[in-house]
């Protein structure tokens, strides 16, 4: 299936756009939108280990199923304040 | 009252965010600017660019003003971020908190803007004197982060790789 | 400009306090309000009265701003205390401080408001909603403190002992 | 000799005045202006050991002289903030 991913930041300034379609299985958890994410985007390589992702704008840890998502989201680490 | 946890484009109402947490069973007020500092590690910022995932901000700070309710006896809590650009000495961010004793307006006010800190998608561009650009990411090491088309111009506008 | 710790008997203008400490070598500003409150011990308060010994009391300002930029790296310090009658939220003391970074703004920000509420010879009476004043002397029980003539104003008007 | 102490608060209350004059002795240190004061005002008997005192606007020991004084004051515990 395809999923839409909102990037911010790093991740929208190494991608060349504020959100990306990629494609996962059917039964995708958060580790395979990473794993199409790098493949996609491979200038994030480097940060891999360091994105975290939001699934309906809760942080989501790796195993998060995002079949049933509405939005799904690249957290590169924060840095407001 | 409106949502006193929220994001802006504008300025940020100190005014506004003391009147609001100033209230009868408060004895003391804690407010906490995050302002745009000119010097970063010996470099020079001209000035800062906030950006947000804003659904997802405006949801962690409600919930980082409701924890913090649960953990002090606080009278009100404000939370403001700013988006957008930020020229020097602008805030950011502001933290507004009451208590009826300053115990627990010094420490729900530092835990605020810490755990803010850590957890809130916003992030910051920094815009150097030396005419580069730069989103910043703690834990990314410079090593970790992708080059930045803005620091190359030369490249980029030339087409090489 | 104009000296940045002092007293009042005018309303504290935050944002001037705020405007002077923020800086651009700022990154971090924290202000403190001790505001009037309603309910102390369950007893409610209807004003406070501020009285202070003015020439010492500046001076022991001027000292405590002058130790806390020797403990932390501040940017700029504001210490203000009001005097005279102050209802019910109304800000009797403040504190601004500035830093490169919130530590030392936070740290700084409460030495300053503990040590001057432990050093300043400044003074408050309690309006209490039973009619009653009281001035406060923390470290003096109730057995400690000589009648106020105020408390009994039947036998101080009927002229009984 | 005669030295004026300023009073402020409670010690103002239970003298019903600003300063009071009292007598002490031309070698006179804080102690004895100590002593001089809880005679003159009885009331403040039970807060004596609780009264700090201030020669020339800074806090003074029971020790410190006060011959040469311009100005002697004497503190309550302060409650300012």
């Amino acid at each position: 299936m395809k999923v839409r991913v909102k990037l911010f930041a790093v991740a929208k300034q190494a991608a060349g756009a504020e959100a990306i379609e990629l494609d996962v299985p059917a039964d995708a958890v958060v580790a395979d939108v990473r794993t199409a994410l790098l493949a996609a985007i491979p200038a994030l390589a480097p940060a891999a280990r360091h994105l975290m992702f939001a699934v309906d704008a809760e942080y989501a840890g790796d195993r998060a199923p995002v079949a049933a998502a509405k939005e799904i989201a690249c957290i590169p680490p924060v840095s407001g304040g | 009252m409106a949502r006193m946890s929220r994001l802006t484009r504008e300025t940020i109402d100190t005014e506004d965010l003391l009147r609001r947490v100033t209230v009868p069973a408060a004895g003391a007020v804690v407010l906490f600017l995050g302002t745009v500092r000119e010097l970063t590690a010996g470099r020079r910022t001209l000035a800062l660019d906030y950006e947000g995932y804003p659904e997802m901000a405006e949801r962690k700070l409600a919930e980082l003003d409701a924890e913090a309710r649960r953990r002090w006896p606080l009278c009100e809590v404000a939370l403001v971020h700013r988006l957008g650009r930020l020229e020097l000495t602008a805030a950011s961010v502001a933290v507004a908190v009451s208590s009826p004793h300053r115990d627990a307006a010094f420490e729900a006010g530092r835990w605020l803007i810490d755990t803010l800190k850590e957890t809130v998608p916003i992030w910051k561009q920094e815009h150097w004197a030396d005419g580069t650009q730069e989103w910043v990411h703690p834990g990314l090491g410079a090593e970790n982060v992708p080059p930045n088309p803005s620091e190359f111009p030369a490249s980029s506008s030339g087409g090489a790789p």
